[in-house]
């Protein structure tokens, strides 16, 4: 039911909260799991202590109960294996990694069954399973818990991975995973969840396709790309640009895999000119994909070559200064963009 | 050891599905050894463990293998002239040919797969069993393991799980004393597996895996267990595998005559046969019928896996996910 | 509890370590809270753990440790100065301030640092105990980890490690109670955390974490085992943090005031204080003045930290290899 | 000593295992660990029973004891990370990963602990580790016994990554590997294992520089990049090129963190075409990487889009007949060849 007048300002928090909420309440096989989801392992007198360290599912276990909403030991490995098996037989587990950095403790369950088990089985089993993780640096956290990482997952044939940028699409794009029956992972970047950017998020149901990409900025000179946090980043640089006088198209990626081949390669036919802004890893990643598409599909097009803008191939410091050198920020964008429109 | 409960009907079942084993890993091997496959895993010698366990369980009911996983696959009623297709990659294969002899899965029959991770498959299983759980109803799973899968931590952190949920989950540890050519004594620190399963809230419990009705009765106690809501259970079956660990690698490099000689000398088959005779449930010469019976189902299927299809070259892209756009 | 094989000056270096252990995460917590760092987990109440352990080490000797390992490096003799700076991010912290409060380490005093990764260093502690014995020598290796750290499949595989291999290593299980707010009793099947130990052929020993001389004795013996190549123990320190998981979060979220309370009243470093009088060690103007040198101590720490710059922007992409081309 | 008068042919296989003795003999601080590589856990009588999966560790028990060669229980988590622990306190240990596909039990020692320590502690300690893992289809072995994977680990930053070609490069590598105060993973294409190509292996000791591309046949009218045992396949379809009249220059990538991005750069500057052929999954991969390489540094040169010759996204099946579909040949590289030079 429709109850807005006007504009619906949440936070990503909230979007995502909502999500799983009425995902929830809609399909009674959703379930979820992590550390703390609920908090104090379900202790009379503390329930719903947590809701998850972001307090992304707060407020679910005293709604949907101790069965559908679990705390789990640390034992990643453990209990996304759960999820796999429990999404094999008959149920839509949500499971949170809290933050990506630790997949390396479940990476097999996670790659090696979740990703391959439809495959391997020839089709007759099917994994519809939603794993969701935070990612990114900026919060002074040091090397293990700042990594991006979505490139290792979308390696994988057999996994979906999605970014969200905002609360708007964060809401469409969880729903949409928890009804895909294919395994998703859904990448929260931590700084995004703070934010409460302007944009009506829909109190109704509505999913985002998983694998569309979405223009969030027409422009002319030049197509900047973005996933989920970066996107943020390249709209500053957009207004910047704007400011000098230059037209920037935005191009937001939201799904890393499947990858919006299409959008990319028409906004660049266009523009004939690319940055892609990625926070992760700059090695055999999502930023160096989309640069060798964008080299093999649109090399007539191009008016220069395709600009990445990302880390360097550095861990994550934790000394702030440090830390702030490390994430992409508007100004390098724009001076990458200046690079290629010159 | 008592078989009281047994009927002549399900003792019969076990044998015929142990002859089948036998028999079916015997022409595999064959297969192998004509170029046809590789890398295969044989369980002959461990017919008496999923035989013992399986018979316990009913529809809906769900286990998970191993690398070596073709005992529980036919233990669990899958059809062998489709799991020997499978073995030869062929499209009338349980997997269309895509999974192999590491991989056979068939979810209507409720093996839900095969897994070439040592280990692997533990949690996933522990899945099944919290699926059963929250949907309240009194099926269970089953996750069959090595000894050398006993050393990955995700065990541990299953049986965790399992016990807190008190999830109803049987963990059955296939004992055949070798990982690969590393001794049990040599990698599993403390006596046993059996014994770990105190630190975790449930029992643990050895058996001769070469005795089938022994098998029967501690498997038989942890489904009703495991059925009843009071958790779950470890097996740890004490079982020997005759070939080598692929099949052909030859087993006397890390392992002695004698000690294979030892475990023959209990093979699980022939003693369920003596048992059977001794109890005149059956006369030898309508046990040999059934061996012969078998025997012409494994040739029949074997038939039916050389005489089918590869899978398209189209297949090479499909089953990847549900929906790709 | 008997301490006879303490003397005065282990007792008093004991009590120091508390206090400045105790001062040390105090003022952290200020400078946390001014803004200049985050997400710092504290240790207060932990102080008698590590300190009952690290009195047993000496130069060679590595510890390991967690998320929380502020203890940990005091225990292990760290300068409080090169902390203080490496948790504000600057160019002369332990870390040259790349590392953080998760990631302190100073391998010249034998810690080979904090990790934020719960469990991670488990094995990898594993790995120092089996250089130790590669190269003949009589050193060990100490690995801390916590309650919710248990429940990680690696200290499974590395408990059956070193339980194989006899390595010459502690695990220490700092059994907080929680794991940020997820309860032991809730998280952990079974009893305790020691009893797991059984498993893997090595003893496993509950300890009240609460009393530095409880500690101190059972790790000692831990200690001689391990240099005398007797292998691996486990020791679970029964103990609990006063502050929330990560400092500025509430923990009567989770847990009563009465619970609190119990523990607090049971507090290590007073505990030890009435030791030392009662046994006329110290007098109470003697501690209370050692009390003043330490927060002397941690005042000038925490101004040597402010006062140092921070890292140079070049530092960004060096130390990622030892060499690179 | 060089007692060689000509050629000295060797297997891939003998090769590795002459690097490690040469080394464990040179130096008392290399050891070895890994899931049977002694065999039968040095049971009195059969001591040296397996010597590897792959027979690459076969010898060193009997000459250098069970302290310094050891057969690990199947806890990659465990040994691995014990091998970081022991490498950061004074011993050089290889530790063998026995297929790649088995990373996702110990990715975390590997990519958080190994990678990240010697940054994490601002410089002060070193892990002078190396792993081995055997790579690739082609064997019949299905989805998760047959990955190739090493672009996960190009991703990390703190890790290099090493992919020999033939014996010559399998020992020079090796050594440099053990030698480097690095964390290094060497991988090895299962189908080079059994080759023994052409080529001299000098008895004594030498070490190929980690980082260094070589050129294994010159041409001018394109490049064929080569990874491991692609590169193999480069060569082969070199040599049809070449009875089409065409040249080919193949360039043997050999490291792959750090790449060798002059020597790509400047193959590809000469030729103005390239192909890429690699066995890894293809998105966010080191064809991808390479490509993008090659777009951004050299795409005034470019008379053509680069080229990605790649297996399908998809998980490595089990039938023959669709695994040989799989792996990239020497057709498909002809007739990407052919596309880029038309
Ligand atoms: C994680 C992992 N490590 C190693 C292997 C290689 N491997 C396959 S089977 C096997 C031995 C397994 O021993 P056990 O669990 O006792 O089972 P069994 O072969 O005796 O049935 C090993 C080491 C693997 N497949 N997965
Ligand atoms: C593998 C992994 N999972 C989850 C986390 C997030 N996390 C950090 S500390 C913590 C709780 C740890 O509890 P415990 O081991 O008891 O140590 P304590 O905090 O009580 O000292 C969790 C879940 C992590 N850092 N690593
Ligand atoms: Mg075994
Ligand atoms: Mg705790």
């Amino acid at each position: 039911m429709v109850t807005d007048v006007g504009v619906r300002e949440i936070s990503y928090i909230q979007a995502f909260n909502e999500a799983l909420t009425d995902e929830m309440r809609r399909d009674p096989t959703v379930m979820v799991m992590g550390e703390d989801v609920a908090g104090a392992g379900g202790r009379e007198g503390f329930e719903d202590a947590w809701g998850g360290v972001m307090r992304l599912t707060k407020g679910l276990y005293p709604e949907f109960g101790p069965s559908r909403v679990r705390d789990t030991p640390i034992s990643e490995a453990g209990f996304i294996g759960a999820g796999v098996g429990a999404a094999a037989t008959g149920l839509r587990p949500v499971v949170e990694l809290m933050y990506v950095g630790f997949y390396g403790v479940c990476a097999d369950q996670i790659t090696n069954n979740a990703a391959k088990m439809h495959y391997m089985f020839g089709g007759k089993v099917k994994i519809p399973l939603t794993i969701f993780a935070g990612t990114g640096a900026g919060t002074n956290s040091a090397a293990q818990h700042s990594e991006t990482l979505y490139s290792l997952f979308v390696h994988f044939p057999g996994l979906k991975c999605v970014a969200p940028s905002d609360p708007y699409t964060a809401k469409g794009l969880l729903i949409a995973s928890i009804r895909d029956d294919d395994p998703v992972i859904v990448f929260n970047n931590r700084q995004l969840m703070g934010l409460r950017p302007e944009g009506h998020v829909p109190e109704e149901s509505y999913e985002i396709p998983i694998g569309e990409a979405r223009i969030v900025r027409e422009g002319s000179d030049v197509t900047l790309i973005g996933v989920g946090y970066t996107t943020h980043v390249c709209r500053q640089a957009a207004a910047d640009l704007e400011a000098e006088g230059y037209s920037a198209e935005v191009l937001d990626l939201l799904s890393l895999s499947p990858m919006d081949e299409d959008a990319i390669v028409s906004s660049v036919q266009k523009t004939r000119k690319v940055v892609i802004v990625d926070e992760d890893y700059p090695r055999c990643s999502m930023a160096g994909d989309i640069s060798a598409l964008v080299a093999e599909q649109a090399f007539d097009y191009l008016d220069a070559p395709p600009r990445r803008v990302t880390p360097p191939h550095t861990s994550v410091p934790y000394s702030r200064p440090l830390e702030a050198l490390y994430v992409p920020n508007k100004d390098d964008v724009v001076a990458a963009a200046h690079e290629v429109m010159e | 050891m008592s078989a009281t409960k047994l009927d002549d009907k399900t003792l019969l079942w076990m044998y015929r599905t142990m002859l089948t084993i036998r028999r079916f890993e015997e022409q595999a091997r064959r297969e192998a050894d004509a170029g046809k496959l590789r890398g295969m895993h044989s369980a002959v010698g461990q017919e008496a463990v999923p035989t013992g366990v399986c018979v316990h369980l009913r529809d809906g009911d769900y286990i998970f293998g191993t690398h070596r996983s073709h005992h529980h696959c036919i233990a669990k009623g899958l059809d062998i002239k489709l799991m020997m297709a499978e073995l030869l990659g062929k499209a009338t294969g349980t997997n269309k040919g895509k999974g192999g002899t590491m991989h056979i899965a068939d979810i209507e029959k409720g093996m839900l797969g095969a897994n070439g991770i040592v280990g692997s498959n533990i949690p996933v299983a522990t899945g099944a069993a919290l699926r059963a759980q929250v949907q309240g109803t009194d099926l269970v799973s089953v996750v069959f393991f090595g000894d050398g899968a006993a050393n990955q931590g995700v065990l541990h952190e299953s049986m965790n799980l399992a016990g807190i949920w008190k999830l109803p989950i049987i963990f059955v540890c296939e004992n055949n004393r070798y990982a690969q050519s590393t001794p049990f004594e040599y990698a599993v620190a403390g006596e046993s597996v059996a014994d770990r399963a105190a630190g975790y809230d449930m029992p643990g419990i050895a058996v001769n895996g070469m005795s089938v009705l022994d098998v029967y009765e501690v498997a038989g106690e942890a489904v009703r267990r495991a059925r009843a809501g009071d958790g779950p259970t470890l097996i740890e079956a004490m079982t020997y595998r005759y070939m080598g660990h692929f099949g052909a690698d030859n087993p006397l490099m890390y392992r002695t005559e004698d000690e294979e000689d030892e475990f023959k000398a209990r093979d699980c088959n022939r003693q369920l046969k003596g048992y059977l005779m001794e109890n005149a449930i059956a006369t030898e010469a309508e046990l040999d019928a059934m061996d012969e019976e078998v025997l012409e189902e494994v040739a029949e299927a074997t038939r039916f896996a050389n005489d089918s299809p590869f899978p398209d070259p189209s297949e090479l892209t499909t089953d990847v996910y549900v929906s790709y756009r």
